[in-house]
């Protein structure tokens, strides 16, 4: 089994409206010391071992469907979980 | 009696909203901003629907965070009624003024249409203009209207008939329990996914959205009535 | 970090004009334009500007063939949109935008800010957006890929749509395989005005300030305009620019901003920065008032950091809109755009030299005559031929598709994705919101009612482009009269319509003569039916790997409706009333989704149409509808009589129809004969109805048996169980996208 | 400067509509040794250098408005960015 941790954020020249808003929000609301939030994705995979290589395999799910490489990008890390 | 719209911006429904209180109704209706600091005036408050701050982070989040809202708390302990429609309700969530949370749809989109409501409990101050049980078609137009809370919350919710509608013929969203709209322990605040102010008017084809409007207006007059 | 700009020699030494998609001939007319060769801020004005999607040089000589004028239209093809007169001192202001290229490429970005762009146009001229419309075009549904476009699509119109709260109520889409790498993502939107608050977007009087509002500029869209009139090639697809994304929320404050700004009297002239930002909307707003325009690029409001000026005219960041306001008001400004939380920034100033000057870090980076980059861009005359296979199809006889089982035909055809239900699709979107929409979307026309007032607007988007791949100028006409017919059926006459012209490369001999032969027959159904062209959108070079997408001229048409009491729908209303067919029926099946379903493919003549005998029928019609005497109206289209038909039940409580059709049984059921309807009529206007409807032949009544007969000469050709027909209607979209793979 | 990254998770207890979706897709898609996915936020935070204790800042904002302690559960991570 691996846990793997995939990690999505826009790409730098694409506009993050949700954060632009949730700065606003908290500059605001007294966290002044805020100077910008960037909202991205955060997954959980769980992946059984087969003979594919899991990098391989994770890299297939995120373009298949995790990640929007037009607008985002990704990175993840892969941790081997024994005994289960 | 007098209403006050909250418009927070993105707010979408206000116009909707107000037409069916001063036109349909026949009441007073004012929109008031998201930093407003004095609701008393206002026998009832409105949070109408809409996409306010554009759902960052989690709908009705940002506006939940405003000056207005702390007013609106006031207003609910105060015993005023506090209605809370589609992106309305997702405020009064995320203001902690009603339990639990409100998901994206399970379909993952959209949805807009009519549906059936069965009425929960006609003892809140919304829907003593029902018969219990009864059922009602108001339109739903959401992306977020899942609505979940844990099991201790729900049989609370159940015991204190705070299940207000429960959706009759499909759920459109996937909530826990079919819910479709609850309200707080005391029945002064009521959020609700299906937008009652769509359905007032004949042309339109439905006017089962009026009797919750009615509702209130008629627990004014017996409260003003006894002042 | 930045890289060092090519010089002027260099751009036309080493052709670099090239790849912003100049030709060289392009290019010299620029350098003879300017009397020297153009810098490398320049030459990328110019490139966009004379791209088709700016500057409609291959299409202009198409469009000015067009009807414009009519004594309702207050401002035909030229502004941001059209607007149409509908009494009362108000007007409609509409317009169609096509958004290809980036749905192709982001679906779901490319298609929302379709609609946010259209949306600008329409509040640019000063009116409120009340109804937005699609019309989208996809491959079948068995790609993945395609089902990933349609979904995101789909998602993009609906969360930009419903954010602002601008109710989207209705729009068409259909399926073919040559669309498969060039999807159609046709926006429309409808907005309301008073007569005078009517905006131009124009840059008038010396000295006055052109200010910047709205969101920030960043590198994102670069080259759009250039690129949305290329033909998609592999390679470009992993070096363009960054994809715009849209933001809805700045969206509705910009929306509500603007619609404040209208009423104050600072306001000089207001336009979108649409296609080629900050480039078209100021040289545009120069050229047309005869002003010039100098901006200081430093001070515009930027996302990011160390742009040049090139990529800041050149950005298509979205959410922007360019304005002028006289001298000395601009506080006023500023402060009531910061009363929606949005920036205001004075940039520059109208000049009265006519040119577009532009000044970064102290220098002077660009000086253009405005007139170079609007008025006088290129246009081209390009060549026209007949293409071999229209001659072929003309020569064909028509043919009757063989059919054995007429029952089993019809639940066929109900689930092909053009005829089948799109709920898919208008669930997702918000049709209601503003609280104005009499018809929602799945009846022929969408119905919104003028706010505060008695009367209505009937909206529809059409277009079958298999008839017009077939036969352009037939199916040109076709495409209006359609249009007209389901404005006409929900009790509407037709005002005006805005076309959205998608195409492949008019490079192509055989594909221009498309452009132009369609253009025709689209000009004489405006004329016969008393609707002209007031705006439009030209999306060319809809190509990939040489083919080209079926010529597709989407008519986005505009009725009124004078009473809310003449609003009619498709649906049968009451058991008892008769029903009549309006119209002969002829062996026409060219096109047709029976012969697509049949042969899989289409062939042959497209189904006539005479246009005099479509507008007596319209005004018959349309007259029976405002007498009162008529219950239900349904245009007869794709899968015809039989389909129609059952589509005036679907919906309704229980009701049934037993009719009975004469002459060929398939011809009568399945025949896309045109100019024909489908009427429901009270018994008691039975006589007033026929002396009124000359075509009309009463051919059954609504039952309440839930069952739909159809006899013909002999026998019984159909008799199903409704439910059965509109499960299999309504399930066949949802089933097709769950499909694996 | 600080720049922080924060990781908020639906509750293990808390249906994740998006998750299943996307594990659903997936698996028919061929990919089917993927067991599930989780879906949750990733977000990168800027923060100017204050006197006020920059975890107490985060933790402020967190509550606030990036996650609902309801349903979320998040940790986060601080990097001190030097010469900014
Ligand atoms: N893309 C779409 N967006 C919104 N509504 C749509 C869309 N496609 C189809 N509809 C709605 O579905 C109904 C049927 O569409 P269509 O079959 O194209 O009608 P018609 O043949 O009468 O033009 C119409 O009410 C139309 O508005
Ligand atoms: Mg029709």
């Amino acid at each position: 089994m691996y846990k793997v941790k995939v990690f999505v954020t826009l790409k730098e020249s694409v506009i993050d409206p949700q954060g632009a808003a949730a700065t606003k929000a908290l500059q605001q609301s007294g966290l002044t010391e805020l100077q910008e939030v960037r909202v991205g994705k955060y997954m959980e995979l769980s992946i059984k071992k087969t003979d594919r290589n899991v990098e391989e395999a994770v890299h297939d799910m995120c373009r298949k469907l995790l990640v929007n490489e037009m607008v985002e990008d990704y990175r993840f890390e892969i941790e081997e979980v024994v005994g289960q | 009696m007098k209403c006050a719209i909250v418009v927070f911006p993105g707010t979408s429904c206000e116009q909707d909203t107000y037409q069916a209180i001063s036109v349909t109704l026949g009441e007073k209706a004012e929109f008031l901003k998201h930093d407003a600091t004095n609701l008393e005036e206002y026998d009832a408050i409105i949070l109408p629907g809409g996409t306010s701050y554009g759902d960052a982070v989690r709908p009705g989040s940002i506006a939940s965070m405003q000056p207005v809202m702390k007013e609106v708390a006031k207003a609910a302990e105060a015993g005023k009624p506090v209605l809370g429609i589609g992106n309305g309700f997702q405020v009064l969530i995320e203001a902690g003024l009603l339990p639990g949370a409100l998901f994206r749809n399970e379909s993952l989109r959209f949805v807009c249409k009519p549906v059936q409501l069965k009425v929960g409990s006609n003892e809140s101050w919304f829907t003593s203009h029902f018969e219990k049980n009864e059922i009602i078609s108001i339109p739903v137009a959401h992306g977020y209207g899942n609505y979940y809370c844990d099991e201790a919350t729900l049989a609370e919710m159940k015991e204190n008939n705070q299940i207000i509608f429960i959706y009759a013929s499909e759920n459109p969203n996937g909530s826990t329990a079919d819910i479709a709209g609850i309200s707080n322990k005391k029945g002064n605040v009521l959020g609700m996914m299906p937008h009652p102010e769509r359905a007032v008017d004949e042309l339109f084809g439905n006017t089962d959205g009026l009797n919750i409007f009615q509702s209130i207006l008629a627990i004014w007059r017996e409260s003003y009535a006894n002042a | 970090m930045q890289m060092l700009e090519p010089s002027p020699a260099q751009i036309k030494e080493e052709k670099i004009y090239r790849d912003m998609g100049m030709t060289d001939e392009e290019f010299d007319r620029a350098e003879e334009m300017l009397g020297r060769t153009p810098n490398y801020t320049e030459t990328g004005l110019f490139s966009v500007m004379w791209s088709e999607h700016c500057s409609y040089k291959s299409s202009k000589p198409v469009l000015k063939k067009f009807p414009t004028e009519g004594k309702q239209v207050l401002q035909g093809p030229g502004e941001g949109a059209g607007i149409v007169d509908i009494g009362d001192n108000q007007a409609v202001v509409f317009k169609i935008e096509s958004h290809n290229s980036p749905s192709a490429l982001e679906p779901y970005e490319g298609a929302a800010t379709g609609v946010g762009g259209i949306i600008r146009d329409v509040f640019s001229m000063g009116a409120r957006p009340i109804a937005a419309m699609n019309s989208l075009r996809f491959g079948e549904l068995d790609s993945p890929r395609v089902r990933y476009l349609l979904e995101q699509a789909v998602a993009g119109i609906a969360d930009y749509g419903n954010a602002l709260g601008v109710p989207t109520v209705g729009g068409e889409i259909q399926f073919d395989a040559s669309y498969e790498h060039n999807p159609l993502v046709n926006a429309m939107v409808v907005g309301l005005l008073n007569h005078e608050d009517m905006q131009k977007g124009q840059a008038r009087g010396v000295g006055n300030t052109v200010m910047y509002v709205g969101s920030k500029t960043g590198r994102d869209g670069i080259h759009g305009a250039t690129f949305s009139s290329s033909e998609l090639s592999e390679e470009e697809d992993e070096d363009r620019a960054a994809v715009q994304a849209g933001d809805p929320f700045t969206e509705k404050l910009l929306m509500d901003a603007c619609l404040e700004l209208i009423k104050s009297d600072a306001l000089i002239g207001i336009q979108d920065m649409g296609a080629a930002g900050l480039t078209s909307s100021s040289a545009e707003m120069a050229s047309k008032a005869g002003y010039g325009v100098e901006m200081n690029l430093d001070l515009v409001p930027q996302r990011e950091a160390n742009m040049t000026a090139y990529e800041m005219m050149l950005s298509e960041s979205q959410e922007r809109m360019l304005i002028v306001v006289k001298k000395g008001r601009e506080q006023e400004i500023i402060d009531l755009f910061a009363g929606y939380g949005l920036e205001a920034v004075s940039i520059g100033k109208v000049t009265d030299d006519k040119m577009l000057r532009l000044l970064h870090k102290g220098n002077v980076v660009a000086e253009v005559p405005a007139d170079a980059l609007a008025e006088d861009a290129p246009v081209y005359h390009k060549p026209s031929q007949e293409p071999e296979y229209y001659r072929e199809f003309q020569a064909m006889e028509q043919e009757v598709p063989e059919v054995s089982d007429y029952k089993e035909t019809l639940l066929q055809l109900l689930q092909q994705p053009t005829i089948a239900s799109k709920e898919w699709v208008y669930r997702q979107f918000d049709h209601q919101v503003g609280m104005n929409t009499v018809v929602t979307p799945g009846s022929d026309a969408a119905v919104v009612r003028i706010p505060g007032k008695n009367k209505a607007i009937a909206i529809s988007t059409d277009c079958n482009s298999r008839y017009i791949y077939l036969d352009p100028e037939t199916g040109g006409k076709i495409a209006v009269a359609e249009a007209a017919r389901n404005v006409v059926c929900s009790g509407a006459h037709p005002l005006a319509l805005t076309d959205g012209l998608n195409f492949g490369s008019p490079d192509k001999p055989e594909i221009f003569w498309q452009i132009e032969k369609s253009a025709e027959g689209i000009s004489a159904a405006c004329l016969a039916l008393n609707s002209p062209v007031i705006s439009g959108n030209v999306s060319l070079a809809n190509e990939k790997g040489g083919k080209a997408i079926y010529p597709t001229p989407i008519i986005g048409m505009v009725g009124l409706i004078e009473d809310l009491a003449h609003v009619t729908t498709q649906s049968f209303k009451a058991a008892g009333d008769l029903i009549y067919l309006v119209g002969k029926t002829a062996d026409e099946f060219g096109g047709s989704e029976l012969q697509k379903m049949v042969h899989g493919k289409i062939f042959g003549k497209a189904p006539a149409i005479d246009l005099d005998i479509e507008a007596k029928r319209q005004e018959q019609i349309l007259k029976a509808i405002r007498s009162g005497y008529v219950a239900s109206a349904h245009d007869v289209s794709e899968g015809g009589a039989a389909v129609a038909l059952a589509e005036s039940l679907f919906g309704t409580e229980g009701l049934g129809a037993e009719v009975t059709l004469s002459g060929n049984e398939t011809s009568a059921l399945f025949a896309e004969t045109q100019s024909r309807f489908i009427l429901s009529v009270k018994k008691e206007y039975q006589e007033a109805f026929e002396a009124l409807v000359e075509d009309a032949t009463l051919i059954g009544e609504v039952t309440n048996g839930g069952e739909l007969v159809i006899k013909g000469n002999e026998k019984t050709l159909v008799q199903s169980d409704i439910k059965l027909l509109e499960e299999a209607w309504k399930g066949a979209i949802p089933c097709l996208l769950k499909l694996k793979g």
